[in-house]
């Protein structure tokens, strides 16, 4: 078996790769691929752990972060969709109703 | 041009003239049926292909008279090419049981296929006063709740002694513009049972047609009713044997003019189910 | 025997190895079987649809019956002009017609394909026998969006998009049933191993112990295979060929043979799910393939009757499709799954 | 951590082998989702993504996680952002490159 220091190398790559693009990024969608990168990264350490401790512990919450995203992007483009048909644009600096 | 040269064609040519007529009505209510079907389903749908089968036979019936299966030059000033063939009444009488029947088939067929009027029903409806406004005629007139047909309005060769409905429908959509279709093929098999059945002996050509025609000074607008619609044709003539204008009025220019308020805001699947079946035959719209 | 003997002992020893070697000559046999039968399938469509229509279908190259049109169609696809349009996303251009192709050929490593009798012992002819390849192969199925979609959007043409979009819209709203379905199968079943299921129909056929599931399942399988009454995505007549309008050459050759092996696929999945898979009464004399005999036989019954439904129904319009499958096959799949249950907990 | 006498072992090496490759994949799909400023491609990047992971499940044993990732985040997040995508342009088709 591959050790497994690598499959967490792998997962905080990712991780990190999601994050450069959260916080460079000023497209709505591009933002919530990101985010979905990150929660990508997170079940990866999940199922990798569960894989090399004799249970399947992490595999369930692995199953249950897998549900939690779908939600989450149901909701997440739902929200771009109606900023896209409210601003005309999901560029986010263009969009600064909140912060006054 | 008759009209202009006052002659009267003998009855058994007006007889043969509505036969052909009929019989070329007949195949092109199948064929726009079938073209039509293809829009509607798929180059695979099944009926599509049985009507052309169903077509060829009729076609053979013309072919027999005219020698031509569509396109025939075939009606001379004052009477007709041709006589019709010997066992002709039988052939026909045999071919119009047979597209009876099958006709009588489709129309059960797309009653009891629900996915058939699902796309049909209330799609493109057009108004009785939206038509008429439009110019349309023919069989989509018909269907909008107007009994229009040339061949009642002013009946033109033998029309006013037969005996035929002109059939209509309430709704003016898609099903029933291809309804007013398959009934009228039924229509004209009974027609053309009648036209066999009275059809005299006689001559087939007036007499006394000169070679070079050469009418008077006039005009002259004669209207018939086509598989399509009111067709008119207008000849005005100076004297000489050659016509100032010949102008031919085709019923199809008026459909293309009646799809753009129909078409507005419906589905790009609905577009085919209302342009097919008004079955336009798009080169006939330049005349 | 020697051979034999220092296989099993190279497998026990190195079951990894084995295993990569075995896959990887297995998917390639598999690849080649598909393709030559799906290419027999266009043929057979074609020959059927003439008979059904009156005509006479393929009648020149090869004979009387046609059977080498088919070779005859490839060579003029492969050597056509490759042309893509001005304008257009190559690179999405280019991949389209393989990913369609590919997740196409996922499908096929779960689903068996029949079953030879061994030793009084029934073998299942699988490449991958796994515990969920009814969820597997539902998942896969999914995905053959994505490669329409690659097509659609990367032509650069209206009706194309149009007929991408048609094509996931419709996706979506019929993944739900067809899973759903599954799933009551499944919990009849008491497995999600396509295999356990055939085995748990040696009495009694799915598609009569649930018929509703069966009807279900069946409309939204012709509706993921895009053939009529469901085919939106590529209505000739209204949005021209949908997706596949842009493409020409090898490259339609590809999503066109994709259409036929995903046919040939869905079929299987359909005999292995609802109708019984190789289940029936051995025969006696060739016993060894009697179940490869009654697979066959009901695969070519399924065949047929898609073939037969697509030359006799008109095409629906995309927004009924999809209130078809939200509002009618969603709310039955679910009555389905209820009955499925208290079945299965009445017998067991 | 890592014993060097495992790399003379040939199922070690296919392991790694199979790992890297998906390793790859997956770094090299993330990037180019985040570089990418064409959105279509990106959200595809990112299908491509999300497969080379439930391939990184399939080789962990954990074949169901797999499956369920396949379903959920490709058939319907994945067709979720191409939908979003699709919906947040100005025209479906870009117009001016018509030729």
């Amino acid at each position: 078996m591959v050790p497994l220091v690598l499959y967490v190398l792998l997962a905080s790559t990712m991780f990190v790769i999601g994050l450069y693009g959260l916080l460079t990024q000023r497209n709505g969608i591009k933002l919530m691929m990101c985010v979905e990168i990150l929660l990508n990264s997170a079940i990866i350490n999940l199922v990798a752990f569960s894989a090399y401790l004799p249970n399947v512990n992490g595999q369930v919450f692995a199953l249950f972060a897998i549900a939690l995203a779908a939600a989450e992007a149901g909701v997440g483009f739902a929200i771009m969709i109606a900023l896209y048909r409210l601003y005309g644009t999901i560029e986010l600096d263009n969009i600064n109703a909140l912060r006054w | 041009m008759e009209r202009l040269l006052g002659i009267e064609p003998p009855e058994r040519a007006q007889y043969i003239r509505i036969i052909t007529q009929e019989l070329s009505r007949i195949q092109s209510h199948l064929l726009g049926t079938a073209e039509f079907l293809t829009l509607i389903a798929s180059a695979v749908y099944s009926p599509f292909l049985y009507m052309i089968i169903d077509r060829e036979d009729v076609l053979t019936c013309i072919e027999s008279v005219t020698g031509a299966r569509i396109n025939h030059s075939f009606v001379r000033f004052g009477g007709v090419r041709n006589d019709l063939p010997d066992g002709f009444k039988d052939m026909t009488l045999d071919t119009l049981k047979m597209v009876r029947e099958k006709t009588k088939d489709y129309k059960e067929l797309f009653l009891s296929d629900s996915i058939y009027r699902r796309r049909m029903e209330g799609i493109g409806v057009l108004s009785p006063a939206e038509a008429k406004r439009l110019g349309v005629s023919g069989p989509p007139l018909r269907a909008s709740d107007t009994p229009y047909d040339m061949r009642r309005e002013d009946p033109y060769l033998l029309y006013k002694d037969l005996d035929f409905d002109v059939i209509t429908r309430k709704e003016g959509d898609s099903k029933a513009r291809v309804e007013v279709r398959l009934d009228e093929i039924i229509e004209s098999c009974y027609i053309i049972e009648q036209c066999l059945d009275q059809i005299p002996s006689g001559p087939i050509m007036a007499e006394g047609i000169p070679k070079k025609i050469k009418p008077e000074p006039g005009e002259a607008y004669y209207r018939v009713e086509d598989h399509r619609g009111e067709m008119g044709f207008f000849v005005a003539s100076d004297g000489t044997d050659k016509p100032v204008k010949v102008k031919a009025r085709g019923p199809v220019y008026a459909y293309f003019q009646a799809l753009p308020p129909l078409l507005e805001g419906v589905y790009i699947a609905d577009v085919v189910a209302i342009a097919g079946s008004m079955d336009a035959c798009t080169s006939e719209v330049d005349r | 025997m020697e051979l034999l003997s220092a296989i099993t002992e190279f497998a026990a020893r190195e079951p990894k190895i084995y295993g990569l070697i075995i896959g990887l000559v297995a998917a390639a046999i598999l690849a080649s079987v598909i393709n030559v039968v799906a290419m027999l399938l266009v043929w057979l469509e074609r020959k059927v649809m003439g008979d059904l229509q009156a005509r006479y279908g393929p009648n020149r190259v090869g004979g009387r019956w046609g059977v080498l049109q088919l070779g005859a169609d490839a060579i003029k696809l492969f050597t056509k002009e490759d042309i893509i349009p001005r304008g257009a996303d190559k690179s999405v251009y280019v991949w389209a017609p393989i990913v369609a192709v590919a997740t196409t050929m996922l499908i096929a490593g779960a689903l068996p394909f029949g079953a030879v009798i061994i030793d009084g012992r029934e073998v299942p002819l699988v490449v991958a026998n796994m515990d969920i390849s009814a969820l597997y192969v539902e998942a896969v199925l999914s995905l053959m969006a994505i490669g329409a979609f690659m097509a659609g959007y990367s032509s650069n043409n209206k009706y194309s998009m149009l007929g991408a979009f048609r094509g996931v819209a419709r996706m979506i709203a019929y993944e739900v049933p067809m899973g759903v379905c599954v799933i009551s199968v499944a919990v009849m079943a008491h497995s999600l191993n396509l295999v356990e299921i055939v085995n748990a129909q040696q009495n009694i056929w799915f598609a009569v112990a649930q018929p509703l599931g069966f009807v279900i399942f069946g409309i939204a399988l012709i509706t993921d295979l895009g053939r009529m009454p469901f085919d939106q995505t590529e209505a000739e007549e209204e949005i021209i060929a949908g997706y596949n309008t842009e493409y020409s050459g090898i490259r339609f050759g590809l999503l066109y043979f994709q259409e036929y092996i995903v046919m040939l696929l869905g079929s299987i999945l359909l005999v292995l799910l609802f109708l019984g898979g190789w289940k029936g009464p051995v025969i006696p004399v060739i016993s060894f393939i009697s179940p490869m005999i009654w697979f066959f036989m009901k695969l070519l019954i399924v065949l047929v009757a898609l073939i037969w439904i697509r030359v006799s129904l008109p095409r629906f319009r995309i927004d009924q499709v999809t209130d078809l499958g939200w509002k009618i096959l969603l709310p039955l799949s679910l009555v389905n799954f209820v009955w499925a249950v208290a079945v299965g907990l009445y017998f067991a | 951590m890592i014993d060097l006498a495992q790399f003379y072992d040939i199922r070690f090496l296919m392991d790694l082998g199979a790992f890297s490759i998906l390793a790859v994949l997956i770094l090299g799909f993330s990037i180019l989702t985040v570089w990418s400023s064409n959105m279509v491609h990106a959200a595809l990047y990112l299908l491509g993504a999300f497969a080379s992971v439930a391939m990184l499940y399939v080789s962990l044993n954990a074949s169901f996680v797999g499956v369920v990732q396949v379903l959920v985040y490709i058939g319907a997040v994945g067709v979720l952002i191409l939908f979003a995508v699709m919906l947040t342009r100005r025209t479906l088709v870009e117009e001016e490159s018509h030729g």
